[in-house]
């Protein structure tokens, strides 16, 4: 997962995350130190612009973290989330649907919520973002819908927005990507086989003929890996 | 004459500022400098809250208090534990109807305090955050009005004045002169906001101490009414380049609350009297030094 | 690969990023922190600037461009010399009417630009402001909407977003990431709410040295795209906590803007290639010594 | 002047002052170190919260400031103008005129400005002081006008504001309030007479029948003054 998601990142891009994202954090940096040395990524909620990340921590506001060219306040990200500054923005949700909207705030009608989320957070500004990539802990049919419940990050809706919408989305199982606004198949991890992903996704996944395998990580990828997160947050990130 | 200095008793402070029924401000953020210390006493003084108001990612800060059963409504942006889980007595409420959701979003939370730092009636929205249900779902909280200079219509948010918010920081002195040791997350923008403020800190310092670093003061005194003097006040919660959070202790405070969250308040608020008591319940020295040993980048 | 440095001359930072026609924005408050190697720049290559945007306080940051015949319009809050009087140039062409002045106050110059920091299509201003006469005299950038919560009047700025800004900050490391070592002024919401920002410096420091206090750092490098390392680059304005104003250059300066300014011009600007040359010209080391050679409190 | 400003200034308020305000500075000192430990005053653009003015610069924003409790961002400064904290505001202008409005937009009709003057500054948010205390350095009939040709900072207006409007009114020839929304004599400085402001005043000054001597500054004054201005420096600024 983190070798297809620092691959997604181009080198100068400026990449932004939130809540719950050692994944992304670690995905980022190892972009940093092998294709991308000018990338900038922002860690949410703590403000840390491009932090060493000796060790990753588990937490996106940890005080580890705090190795960093900067400790950019939050409303100052925020900002930042409204201008056009922001190429990358990594979104994920309780529910993820075929065009890529994402959904925190529950499931259920409103008003008689059968469980509430947390909240829409961030996700919002999946609107202004040039782009944005999903990343999910989990992949099955109660999270990945044919329509979510609320839309927390639209997606290709039917207005039009800032961002050309969602390029990616990388799961447990596979990565996927976008064919006319809808979510398709891209690639396999090792061991996962058409069927897996296909029963475990709540709608009509695009499926191309040409279904890669996602590649591997280099030794050079692998070494980072290991040195930046040896306590394994972003392993025990997946369910 | 002399001048008057502002550190006093975490009772006292809740006593004189924090008002039944009030709006309140929780600082902090996730698992990170949740003025804590302070939010135990208000459930001991068993202060009803109106509405809660808290960064855009709130925690334990605002599952505690919803737990108690002390809060009325809560704009909420997240509730939740990050990489732990779901915040459960938020969920328990929130979902039997308990506790009134007024749904929003992290540019509400930001943009109505500082909307409300500003003075401003409100605050418009950069576009493209009208696209998303949470505006149909808080039609109270977002409107729309015109642009002026194109016509076009724009969404806003209502700024928000707490009466009363809880921030925490790392060192203050007697004054309020207050520095944060990290991250500030949303918290300056809450103290401008608010009409009265309780400081939680690490440490008082000397106000010699301020003057020599006067342009890495983060908060002028004059914006802080009270001053707690509250070491690891922030447990369960780090503080950040103090010490971090409890991770064995949040989770047995998450078991609580899916089981029975009377038993942890009865524990460790309740049956509390003082900073010190707390500390000793929470695990003594022992404890408070594995927090603090950690292998620390900076 | 490596990551590039963004260290480049002020030749060629204001041919790149300096366009004919643009909205410029200088940064810097009263005689403070102008970044004034560059603005001597931007004189020499007589760039055209379509309209001038200050801090609420202007002083020969603006004059001095003004004087050079560069300046077609400017909001105004303020341009002036403080204690050493009016802004010679600015008057002259104001007066005239080559300069057109689109009045403006603080509340202006702060909102407009945290507005175009925000991506905001205009910004509220607190009631008030709309009594005085500075509205009257500015409905351009002046209009009323409705407060879409009460249906009242509110008076509104237009937001603002600079094509380039022109900020002077003590230090920063060769990718941007920057610190003010004393008061910041407007200058941190002028370079978020600018396309392009060029940073003036009295010196570039490792990125070591940034991450190891990088909760004070007050800049990102990512909204930096040019830095120029020009030491005494202010004079002859003062830069915070390195060197004071140069009070006799500024009542020659004043002279000259009184009597003919392109002599002036001719000596310290067009007269002059290198910030080395600068240097010399207006008096060497034994000047610079003056000028740092001071009681200081801090 | 300066001990007519201290004395203005009472404990626990919040003053706040602009551009050439050597003198407010000053006098915002002395207070703090008399009669008002609890004042809090900042200096406008440098953000100077507390200063310990050793020495007293000439310049608002001068750097010798930073000696202070806090350097508080300028628009940060600005939010706290508009919200009900600032308890004093001091201004000035160019005309002053007799319902105590400001003005430093110029002199003359729009669009052919005989004067220009610098900008109207921070002066707008005398509307939302709670009150505000006007010095000027020169008392002649050019700067006390019947009425400003613009209002840079409002005072007795027909509009409503949020302020009480101005308290106070201190020049190198005497000390003024107000009566009835207009401008009292209140005291002369030593070797003033009332004939001396009259004839220096634009209009027709209210001229009670108990008109006092502004009083001295006290040893105590006298020995805060000396020390935190050896330069002179508020002495220099008037005319």
């Amino acid at each position: 997962m983190v070798t297809a998601l620092a691959r997604g990142l181009k080198d100068k891009e400026v990449v932004i995350m939130g809540a719950f994202s050692a994944l992304p954090m670690l995905a980022s940096r190892v972009a940093q130190l092998t294709h991308a040395p000018n990338l900038t990524f922002i860690c949410g909620g703590s403000g840390a612009v491009n932090p060493v990340l000796e060790p990753l921590p588990y937490s996106s506001c940890d005080d580890r973290l705090l190795k960093a060219e900067c400790i950019y306040p939050l409303p100052d990200v925020i900002d930042l989330e409204a201008r056009p500054e922001i190429d990358v923005f990594f979104a994920g949700g309780l529910q993820i649907d075929a065009k890529g909207s994402c959904n925190l705030v529950g499931i259920g009608e409103p008003g008689q919520l059968k469980l509430r989320g947390p909240g829409s957070v961030g996700l919002p500004f999946l609107s202004r973002a040039r782009r944005f990539i999903i990343y999910s802990m989990a992949h099955n049919t109660r999270n990945f819908v044919p329509e979510v419940d609320f839309i927390s990050g639209p997606g290709f809706i039917d207005q039009e927005v800032l961002s050309s919408g969602p390029s990616m989305v990388v799961t447990p199982l596979c990565v996927m990507d976008f064919e006319n606004k809808k979510m398709r198949l891209k690639s396999l991890h090792p061991r996962v086989t058409v069927e897996m992903v296909t029963e475990n996704t709540g709608f009509d996944l695009i499926i191309p003929s040409d279904v890669g395998e996602t590649p591997l990580p280099t030794q050079e990828e692998l070494m980072h890996m290991r040195r930046i997160d040896p306590m394994g947050a972003a392993r025990d990130s997946v369910q | 004459m002399a001048r008057e200095e502002k550190v006093i008793g975490v009772d006292e402070a809740v006593e004189r500022f924090v008002q039944d029924g009030c709006v309140l401000g929780v600082g902090g953020m996730h698992m990170h400098n949740n003025a804590m210390a302070v939010i135990r006493e208000i459930i001991r003084q068993k202060k009803r809250i109106k509405r809660l108001v808290t960064s855009p990612s709130a925690c334990t800060n605002a599952d505690m208090l919803i737990g108690a059963g002390l809060v009325e409504e809560i704009y909420c942006s997240y509730v939740g534990f990050e990489h732990l889980g779901l915040a459960l007595n938020f969920r328990k409420f929130a979902e039997s109807g308990q506790l009134r959701v007024r749904e929003c979003d992290e540019a509400f939370s930001v943009y109505s305090l500082r909307g409300g730092a500003s003075s401003l009636p409100f605050h418009p929205l950069p576009k493209g955050l009208e696209t998303t249900s949470v505006p149909k779902l808080n039609q109270e909280d977002y409107k729309v009005t015109k642009d002026p200079f194109t016509g076009e219509d724009v969404l806003c948010v209502r700024s928000v004045q707490p009466d009363v918010s809880i921030v925490h920081c790392q060192k203050a002195d007697a004054y309020g002169n207050a520095i944060f040791e990290g991250s500030k997350f949303t918290d300056f923008d809450m103290i401008k906001a608010s009409d009265k403020v309780i400081l939680q800190v690490e440490e008082v310092v000397p106000n010699e101490y301020v003057l020599q670093k006067s342009h890495r003061i983060d908060v002028p005194g004059m914006l802080v009414d009270a001053i707690i003097d509250a070491p690891f006040g922030c447990h369960p919660t780090a503080s950040h380049k103090y010490y971090t959070y409890d991770e064995d202790h949040l989770k047995e405070y998450l078991k609580a609350s899916k089981e029975d969250f009377s038993v942890y308040l009865d524990k460790y608020v309740y049956g509390i009297k003082t900073n010190e008591d707390y500390l000793e319940v929470i695990g003594g020295r022992e404890k408070a030094t594995q927090l603090m040993e950690r292998d620390i980048p900076w």
